[in-house]
């Protein structure tokens, strides 16, 4: 989209300018830059589709330009879009470099006309919408809504089985007795302590835990297991207490215990 | 006369159109329209009064009518709909756990006291329960015992009977029969204790029997 | 056929009949009802649908309409005769330039995220105003695109078809005419500046023809 008669506007520059500096007044009223280049193509007086893409580039960085002498603060999109539009410029008005890449000035001249006839579709579109009837202004619901009464019932439902169920779970309440654990194989951690702490004194170094064990619990697997546990159980008590010291080489290797020195 | 003269010096809309606008205004007012609310709202020189008789007329028989309220006009629904206006949502619910151990015990053991289901529950039984089975009709009262104070009793209802397909209260399973369907979980107990006992299964089916009898 | 059996069978009520509860029905309810929720309500095998034919046949020209807002029927007072409602008007909040843009670009543009719109607009959409749509209950979010990051888009909603007297998206003034020149397209930048990711593009075009569509 470069002009060939851009020359031509050169000449009514004068009179742009000066609307420039209009605008530049009510720079706050402008939403952004896309807004800004908007109002600058109407002066432009063509379809959107026609406009000169390089005019309008040299328009809006008057402005730019205009407003900063005029020490005006303009927010940094502003800024962006004018360096952008400089490069444009420069590349629609330069003959393309041979072997270059990327998209040409033209295309990028068009995705920028793009860009402005789409807002300018999208405003109208907006106005036409905001002009059509209107709820509430223009035509009305009903104004005595009758609501919907809801009625909420509940049914209630059990079966037969959960009927029976009900009744055999009650019946049958009184056959379950707490449950007592035979302590016969039992080897309880209180015992396992106080055996301890009269042994721990005749030990002088350190020496396996499973050695602690008492007799007729080191066979049976089951009594031996419940014992090793209350013994463990109470040997960490013993360390907690500080009463003696444990160790292990490595994993699964026999723990080792034996009195702490100064206790 | 001069009434005919101011008529038509400001045209009214004709009638039809008139009718229009009274449909308009009570459809979209809250509050039922008085004529003179109407007359004031409408363009000069129109009839409210004559537009109401013409739509009163178009909505007679309608899904809605034109009705009086108090001084004012306003739009109703048809007497004969009102029933669309009203949505039932019916909800199923699962019977509590309360609710469906007390009926259980009211079935095998009716009539029942109160003292009684918590006596076998081992728990107060909560009046909603009981109420909640009342409503549903799936219990009601029996005769009062002669005891000291005259309880009530509860006993099971036709209802009851219907829903559990039942013919009579009798034909529930006793402990028996609910154990052979594997309803008794009967867990093994640590040591082989908790086998069930005779005894008391069989002590469960004539004290069933001897409630039954009457 | 089979269709015909059935309806004798629950010998549903008589055309003329399911209009006036269609009539009923649409009259108590400032909101559009679907024909999905008038066939809940009203008795079995009524065909709520074809009395709607009739239905808006016969408010045609009346003070009141029967009209389509999305999926929803509802009675709406004629649009020529808003001028007799001063009173009801409502007075909506003033809507900001930015606003009503945003609410267009979604509008005609959806399912849209907030890139897309701060694209078309050239500046950045304010937390504020997103908000403020949404709170109308004008806008809503859409699906996710499934581009990087996910971005939620909105979409409008039946409120804002009901508030503008629309049928659907589709019927929203020059949609055609925008679509028809490329102007809903969206096009990407040259180059990549700011350009739209090419796969979000793809989608949008399905995103959209979905809506718009059938």
């Amino acid at each position: 989209m470069a002009d060939p008669d851009w020359e031509d506007t050169r000449a009514t520059g004068v009179a742009e300018r000066l609307a420039a500096e209009a605008l530049i007044v009510d720079v706050e009223g402008f939403e952004g830059p896309l807004d800004l280049l908007l109002t600058l193509s109407r002066t432009q007086k063509v379809d959107l589709r026609r406009i000169s893409v390089l005019q309008l580039a040299e328009q809006y960085l008057v402005f730019v330009d205009r407003a900063k002498a005029l020490r005006i603060e303009l927010a940094a999109d502003y800024l962006v879009m004018a360096a952008w539009l400089a490069y444009l410029k420069s590349r629609l008005l330069l003959p393309p470099e041979p072997g270059e890449d990327g998209p040409s000035a033209e295309d990028l001249a068009a995705h920028l006309a793009f860009q402005l006839e789409r807002l300018q579709a999208m405003r109208e579109a907006a106005a036409r919408l905001m002009a059509r009837d209107q709820k509430g202004r223009d035509f009305f619901a009903r104004g005595l809504p009758e609501d919907v009464t809801r009625i909420r019932k509940v049914v209630w439902t059990a079966s037969l089985l959960d009927l029976m169920q009900a009744y055999a779970r009650i019946r049958t309440r009184d056959d379950f007795r707490p449950f007592v654990m035979d302590r016969h194989d039992v080897f309880t951690m209180e015992q396992a302590l106080d055996r301890m702490r009269g042994l721990i004194g005749y030990a002088g170094d350190w020496t396996d835990l499973v050695s602690y064990l008492p007799e007729g619990w080191e066979l049976d697997p089951r009594r031996r297991r419940s014992a090793t546990a209350a013994h463990f159980a109470a040997s960490l008590e013993l360390a907690k207490r500080g009463q003696i010291e444990l160790r292990q080489t490595e994993t699964f290797a026999p723990i080792q215990i034996r009195r702490k020195p100064d206790a | 006369m001069s009434d005919d003269a101011e008529r038509s010096l400001f045209a009214a809309p004709p009638i039809a159109e008139q009718e229009r606008m009274v449909e308009a205004i009570l459809f979209a007012t809250a509050e039922p329209v008085t004529v003179a609310e109407l007359e004031a709202r409408m363009p000069h020189g129109c009839d409210p009064a004559e537009a109401l008789v013409y739509l009163r007329r178009r909505y007679e028989g309608r899904g809605v009518n034109v009705v009086k309220v108090g001084d004012g006009w306003a739009f109703r629904t048809a007497p004969d709909l009102g029933y669309l206006m009203q949505k039932e949502t019916v909800e199923t619910r699962k019977l509590s756990r309360a609710a469906i151990e007390t009926l259980a015990i009211i079935a095998y053991h009716q009539p029942c006291t109160r003292a009684e289901i918590e006596e076998i529950r081992g728990v107060a039984v909560s009046r909603g329960t009981i109420d909640q089975l009342l409503e549903m009709e799936w219990i009601r009262f029996g005769r009062r015992r002669m005891t000291p104070g005259r309880p009530v009793t509860f006993v099971v209802t036709e209802p009851f009977l219907d829903h559990f397909g039942l013919e009579s209260a009798r034909d529930l399973p006793g402990l028996k029969e609910l154990r052979a369907a594997g309803l008794l979980d009967n867990r093994p107990m640590p040591g082989g204790m908790g086998a069930p006992r005779d005894e008391e299964e069989a002590e469960d089916v004539t004290g069933q029997s001897e409630l039954f009898e009457d």
